[in-house]
């Protein structure tokens, strides 16, 4: 196997453990958690497109998702705290008001 | 593959099981931070100097501290008791797979034939060292980047604003319209 | 001719029952005057516009175009021709009388206002009724006296018994109210108008297809009996007598109960449209007088006896229908007026006297304590009765003389049969009269408290009608025929008179009276005899002819079942519940699919994770 | 075209402001003074718009002579062909004239929920504007809105201020009547369609209004089928015709008095009304097929509701079927061409908006005062409350149409002019006039005579005031209408036969299926 494609597969392997994490575990922080692994599973495959095709604007991508990660933690993280002090859980199987 | 890039791809794919695996959220934050630095490692060998370090800094730095607060702040338990059905997990695996080999398939199709002059003609390209990378940011990037300042400022706002709220409680569920006669 | 008098008629009385009870809330004594006062206007005004009625002239007033727009017309108009006038006087007349009569009736009542002000009421609707230029109108009259009867039988509504009386008798007038309606849909429709005065013309007659005209014909009659009381619809009549007893007098005797045979003779063009028509009127107006006659000889209760003899009466009134003598119907009408009113007036004295007690088991011997009114019930009970030379006697006469004259082809070789069986009833008749006549003034008292004679307000009216029953008969005979010709067909000429006419004449009624002074007075003994002999007839007699159990069992009960069934199964199970089962269907999917949305992000994303690799399976070439 | 003052759209604006000024915060206070205003305004513009009806009427009267035909027209939608349209002939205005006359009393009736504060009056006169605007457009999509709207205030207040079970009624209520108007709608949007694709309109755009629809004669034998089925079944919900009434008694029972006066007095009364505006001149053969199922359906719901209202315990369900009943004969009315029948109908509907408005104030003053519904625990109450059970003795008498009430009027039209029509089914119709007696004599009888049942006679009061006058001016309108109806009979004939007339002369087979 070509060492750059190795790189996809392992983005794509890591996409998909992510995926799977969200969908078994309950902890909302788990959840966040796995979801910041998917980010960097594509983060990856971004680094990994731009060696293929010698330009920065790949790893530029992956910056800015930094950024947008990094507000969205904050955020995320923020209404799991007010989720948490309303329901007093941070399960989200608790949280299951705006079923219907 | 080198041997590094096959330790660290291991390191990688193994802590990502442990977050996904561990019962105690703790256990997958500190998991989650050995997968980021791997990652980071993993940039570092392709060549993404600066995404490098700002892998470390702001994820396995200030995001992940971020989370080991917040889990510390929650007085964090173990998962409930509650174990997921045989045939959920069955379900999620195959689902998984499914979408595992539809994406990479493709994908490593359309790469691997790639020549390895190209590559090499490419590796000073794509080499993201500080000085590149602000060079394109300050200049093609330029609006973007300040909007992604925007965004991270809306988002510190509303972090304040969502935590700081207290005594909130979301209003106890009524019957709604669902009288029978 | 357009005359403002006319209107006056209807109109005090109508003015008088707003104002009488308006008075009577604030002075009660007053209303009662004021209702009288209203109706002797009214009956002066009538007078008035009856002396001017010469020469076949004809009086109307239109007040109102009522119903008439684009190319109907059905105005509000009254009219008022001889035969009117007769119905007038007779309403107005016996009308003042009964409420002078009731003032000392409903003395002590504390609802007066309110009695004199239905009172009113009536005597203005009974106007309408008998003045209505057209069908429309005459049917406001229709139903404003049912109303009233309702109203007034109702009177002392605390008793819900006496307010189902009223709701019976209410119902019973509607059934009847079909016919009439039909009956106009009918004629508006082949004739173009419902004008009563076109109506009568034989061209406009002619217009009326064959097979309509039966019906018709059949329609009208259905109304009269509804509203006079006839089979299959009289049961009515005797529960009526749960109101005042000036209203059984007034209402259900003298004059509303005679409306249907008002209508008859108003619309004797169309009920002889189909000789059918009258044959059946015979029948059954033969059947309710002699049903009505048999029933009135087991009853106890005073006002019963009279209510089933009115019935009888008013069977005998169609009889004359039934053979084309309508003028010798009229005549009946006005003397029944004249000795019925008498004899519930008297009655009602009685009741007075006797301190609310009606069973005639508990009188007796009442001659002494109250002679006036013995001497008017006599009177009476002698003129319905048919002794010469007293009122009865002539209007029957001339009845009976009319059913020998009967020529119709329906009726077969039977005319004779039915001239027999109403000599019958009319034996009938006095042998009832007779003994109610016994059982109260005669013997000696069976009840409690001391009877008194009825006060002066009250013996009055009475007196004046006894000396009508006594006399009326005499002084009518002469001239009524001959002055309804006009309105009403000829009739044919009969003997009647000479002394010797007079005592033949008078032989089934004494024939009765002596039967009942006999097995009641004379031979008490035999009576047990005669009962155990004609026991069938006493069964059926007591029990009423079974007439309201079969009413009962055939229509009241089924119609009942009929609306529980149709409120249970039609309109709760079958359309009520096809749309509740529609909505809870629909509302069964929407809870099922609303599983998918169980709250679970987890489950979300699955979902969202296999739609995704359903997608990428699809389009994507898997390796 | 040429727009009358004052222009008829002000019957619907003027109640329609009036219902946002009810709003206005002035009002919303809730200290009793202010409370007051707020009635004394909303009586105001009730008042205001009855005096501009009977404005244009006698304006028009004046210049036109006893035919009324008055127009306004603006374009609204010109791409799409809708027109705002609105016209007031005989037909209209016998409706609206009610319209007035019922929103005046409901907002006079000094009883209401006792939580309804300002918005109680903002929804009534809401509700005048809707209903107002539904018998006056002529454009399809805008009588379509309108239709729809006037759903809205009545919902409204019975999910604000009904009985116990007022969400689940008014929930049966807009699911019954939306689906019965879709299928309508879709309906309309293939007139208008068909109007173009047929190229009859003006500029090749699509057409919505009546005149215009009716006088293309497009619509085949089959179209016209469907879309009158169609329609019909949005009508036969609202008026309702049995089995579509479902919706009925629940509403009729949860609704507040007021409310349930007013949607008994008129939301069905647009039915009545759609099927002489539209139906006829839209689908002449349709309805000359449908002509005897329709009175056949109209004959079955009298004898249906009335002898559903014999087994009834409850008084507002009895008014409920009896209502049914009495509509049935306005359906027998309109199934055939004939003047005098449809004629009747239109008044039997307006007599019977009156006077079913009047009986459910009545009935709901004596609910309110006695605390039951419920014959078993009714009774004897004509000694207790006599002012209320003389007017119930009047309303009830004109329920049962005794000469010289509105009603009789109405009905004896109906019977003798579909007796030539339909006489099968004039001879079942003629049974609810019996049972009418029947169920309505007993209903007074359980509840006004016999001994008194009520536990507590201090509960009790009699009807007094303004309440009152509205009975009285409610009474007083039966009766005149009851002796003096030609008047409005003559301008409501009018419309009907223009009605009526474009329908034969669209079709002949009308004109040969009725002559006889």
């Amino acid at each position: 196997m070509d060492p750059i494609t190795s790189y996809l597969g392992i983005a794509c392997l890591l996409f998909v453990i992510g995926g799977i994490g969200i969908c078994l575990r309950r902890n909302a922080i788990v959840l966040f958690m796995c979801v910041e692994m998917m980010l960097n599973a594509v983060n990856l495959a971004f680094v990994a497109f731009s060696k293929i095709h010698g330009n920065l604007d790949g790893q530029i991508a992956v910056f800015f998702v930094m950024v947008i990660a990094a507000a969205e933690s904050a955020i995320g993280l923020a209404i799991i705290l007010s989720v948490f002090r309303s329901v007093a859980s941070i399960e989200t199987t608790d949280a299951a008001e705006l079923k219907w | 593959m080198s041997f590094m890039e096959f330790v660290l791809a291991a390191i990688g794919i193994a802590s990502a099981l442990g977050v996904v695996g561990f019962r105690n959220p703790l256990s997958s934050a500190f998991s989650l931070i050995v997968h980021l630095l791997s990652i980071a490692g993993l940039y570092a060998l392709l060549g993404a100097h600066f995404l490098a370090v700002s892998q470390v800094v702001v994820y396995a730095g200030a995001i992940m501290v971020l989370v080991l607060f917040v889990l510390m702040l929650l007085n964090l338990k173990s998962e409930s008791g509650r174990r997921i059905g045989i045939v959920r997990s069955a379900l999620t695996l195959g689902v998984g797979l499914v979408i595992f080999l539809a994406i990479s398939g493709p994908m490593l199709a359309q790469f691997e034939n790639i020549p390895q002059a190209t590559l090499e003609h490419n590796v000073k390209a794509s080499e993201g060292t500080v000085k590149a990378i602000g060079e394109v940011l300050y200049s093609e990037y330029m609006v973007q980047f300040e909007l992604s300042s925007l965004v991270l400022l809306v988002g510190v706002v509303g972090a304040v604003m969502l935590a700081k709220r207290k005594n909130v409680q979301l209003a106890p569920r009524e019957g709604g319209m669902r009288g029978g006669n | 001719m357009e005359d403002i008098r006319l209107a006056l008629v209807v109109l005090i009385p109508l003015i008088g029952a707003v104002v009488s009870y308006a008075l009577g809330r604030a002075a009660p004594k007053v209303a009662g005057m004021f209702a009288t006062a209203a109706v002797g206007a009214s009956f002066a005004v009538v007078i008035s516009l009856w002396r001017a009625l010469e020469g076949g002239q004809t009086f109307s007033f239109t007040l109102s175009s009522w119903m008439s727009f684009a190319d109907i017309r059905l105005p509000l108009e009254i009219y008022f021709d001889k035969l009117s006038a007769v119905m007038c006087l007779v309403v107005t007349g016996v009308g003042s009388l009964i409420h002078l009569y009731s003032i000392g009736y409903m003395a002590e009542d504390e609802s007066r206002p309110r009695f004199f002000s239905y009172l009113n009421l009536f005597i203005a609707a009974m106007l309408i009724l008998v003045l209505g230029k057209s069908l429309p109108v005459i049917f406001i009259g229709w139903e404003g006296v049912g109303l009233c009867s309702y109203l007034l039988i109702g009177f002392w509504y605390t008793n819900p018994e006496f307010a189902s009386a009223g709701r019976k008798a209410f119902v019973m007038n509607r059934i009847g109210d079909l016919g009439f309606l039909v009956a106009m849909a009918i004629l508006y429709h082949a004739c173009g108008t419902l004008d009563i005065t076109v109506l009568s013309r034989p061209e406009v007659l002619a217009r009326i297809p064959s097979e309509m005209g039966f019906v018709a014909g059949i329609a009208l009659f259905l109304a009269a009996t509804g509203k006079s009381a006839q089979l299959p619809l009289f049961t009515w009549l005797p529960d009526a007598m749960a109101g005042p007893t000036p209203v059984s007098a007034l209402i259900h005797a003298a004059t509303m109960v005679t409306a249907g045979i008002y209508l008859m003779a108003r619309m004797f063009g169309v009920i002889e449209l189909d000789p059918m028509v009258p044959a059946i009127i015979l029948w059954t107006a033969f059947a309710t007088s002699a049903i009505a006659a048999i029933i009135a000889i087991s009853q106890n209760d005073i006002k019963k006896v009279l209510a089933y003899s009115t019935v009888s009466q008013l069977g005998f009134m169609f009889l004359a229908v039934g053979v084309g003598a309508y003028s010798v119907a009229l005549f009946h009408v006005v003397t029944h007026a004249f000795f019925k009113a008498c004899l519930f007036m008297s009655a009602g004295s009685v009741i007075h006297g006797c301190h609310h007690e009606q069973d005639m088991r508990r009188m007796g011997g009442l001659a002494k304590a109250m002679p006036l009114t013995c001497l008017s019930y006599g009177a009476a009970t002698l003129a319905i009765a048919g002794i010469a030379p007293f009122a009865g006697y002539f209007s029957k006469h001339a009845i009976l003389e009319s059913l020998a004259h009967a020529h119709n082809p329906y009726l077969l070789a039977y005319g004779g049969l039915i001239g027999v069986g109403a000599t019958a009833i009319a034996i009938c008749t006095a042998f009832y009269m007779t003994r109610s006549f016994i059982l109260t003034f005669l013997g000696s008292y069976r009840g409690e408290g001391h009877p008194h004679e009825a006060p002066m307000v009250m013996t009055a009216p009475v007196m004046v009608l006894a000396v009508l029953s006594v006399t009326g008969g005499l002084v009518l005979n002469h001239g009524f025929f001959t002055y309804l010709q006009g309105p009403l067909p000829p009739v044919a000429e009969h003997a009647g008179g000479g002394i010797l006419g007079y005592i033949l004449g008078s032989v089934p009624g004494a024939l009765g009276i002596a039967a009942a002074y006999v097995l009641l007075v004379i031979a008490p003994a035999a009576k047990e005899q005669v009962r155990k002999v004609l026991w069938l007839g006493e069964k059926l007699s007591a029990g009423k002819f079974f007439v309201d159990e079969l009413l009962g069992v055939f229509v009241i009960a089924p119609t009942r079942t009929l609306s529980g069934v149709v409120s249970r199964v039609l309109d709760q199970s079958v359309s009520i519940g096809t749309g509740n089962a529609i909505g809870s269907i629909s509302r069964a999917i929407g809870e099922l699919t609303c599983r998918v949305t169980t709250g679970q992000v987890s489950t979300y994303v699955l979902w969202m994770f296999a739609s995704a690799a359903l997608l990428l399976y699809c389009f994507l070439p898997v390796r | 075209m040429t727009i009358p003052w004052p222009p008829l759209s002000s019957l619907i604006v003027v109640p329609a402001l009036g219902a946002l000024g009810c709003l206005a915060p002035w009002f919303s206070s809730k200290i009793d003074t202010r409370a007051r205003f707020v009635r004394v305004w909303a009586l105001g513009v009730s008042i205001l718009t009855l005096v501009i009806l009977a404005a244009i009427a006698r304006a028009a009267t004046m210049s036109h002579g006893a035919v009324l035909g008055l127009e306004e027209a603006h374009q609204w939608i010109p791409s799409l062909g809708i027109t705002y349209h609105l016209e007031l002939d005989g037909l209209s205005f016998a409706f609206c004239l009610l319209t007035a006359v019922i929103s005046l009393a409901v907002i006079a009736w000094s009883a209401k929920p006792a939580s309804a504060g300002a918005g109680w009056y903002a929804l009534l006169l809401l509700g005048e504007a809707t209903v107002m605007g539904a018998f006056l457009a002529t454009d399809l999509v805008l009588f379509y809105i309108f239709f729809e709207a006037m759903l809205l205030p009545v919902l409204g207040a019975m999910a604000l201020w009904g009985g116990a079970q007022r969400l689940n009624a008014a929930l049966k209520f807009l699911i019954y009547t939306m689906a019965g108007s879709s299928l309508m709608f879709l309906s309309i949007l293939y007139l208008g369609w068909n109007a173009q694709a047929m190229g009859h309109t003006l500029n090749g755009n699509f057409a919505f209004e009546i005149t215009t629809l009716a006088s293309m004669k497009m619509l085949n034998p089959t179209e016209q089928l469907v879309l009158g089925l169609a329609f019909l079944l949005a009508f036969a919900v609202k008026i309702p015709i049995v089995p579509f009434h479902g919706w009925l008694p629940d509403t009729y029972r949860e609704a507040p008095h007021g409310v349930a006066a007013f949607t008994a007095a008129l939301l069905g009364k647009v039915g009545i009304y759609a099927v002489i505006r539209f139906m006829w001149p839209l689908f002449p053969h349709f309805m000359a097929q449908a002509g005897p199922y329709i009175a056949a359906a109209g004959a079955v719901a009298i004898v249906f509701g009335a002898l559903v209202a014999m087994a009834q315990k409850d008084l507002r369900s009895l008014l409920a079927y009896s209502s049914i009943s009495h509509l049935g004969f306005c359906v027998l009315g309109i199934a055939g061409v004939s003047t005098m029948a449809m004629t009747g109908a239109v008044f039997q509907a307006v007599s019977h908006g009156l006077i079913t408005a009047a009986l459910f104030l009545t009935v709901g003053a004596i609910i309110d005062r006695q605390g039951s519904r419920d014959f078993d625990r009714l009774g004897g109450l004509a000694r207790s409350i006599p002012l209320t059970a003389f007017f119930l003795m009047i309303f009830s008498v004109a329920a049962v149409a005794l000469p010289l009430t509105s009603s009789f009027v109405g009905e004896f039209l109906i019977l003798v002019g579909a007796w030539k029509l339909f006489p099968q089914w004039t001879l079942v119709a003629l049974l609810g006039v019996v049972l009418g007696a029947v169920y309505t004599l007993t209903a007074y009888l359980r509840t006004m005579f016999g001994p008194l049942h009520a536990t507590d006679p201090q509960t009790g009061g009699d009807i007094r005031g303004f309440d009152v006058v509205v009975l009285a001016g409610l009474a007083a309108a039966i009766i005149a209408l009851g002796i003096f109806p030609s008047d409005l009979l003559g301008m409501i004939s009018a419309a009907v036969e223009v009605s009526a007339g474009a329908a034969v002369l669209a079709d002949n087979s009308i004109a040969q299926a009725f002559s006889r």
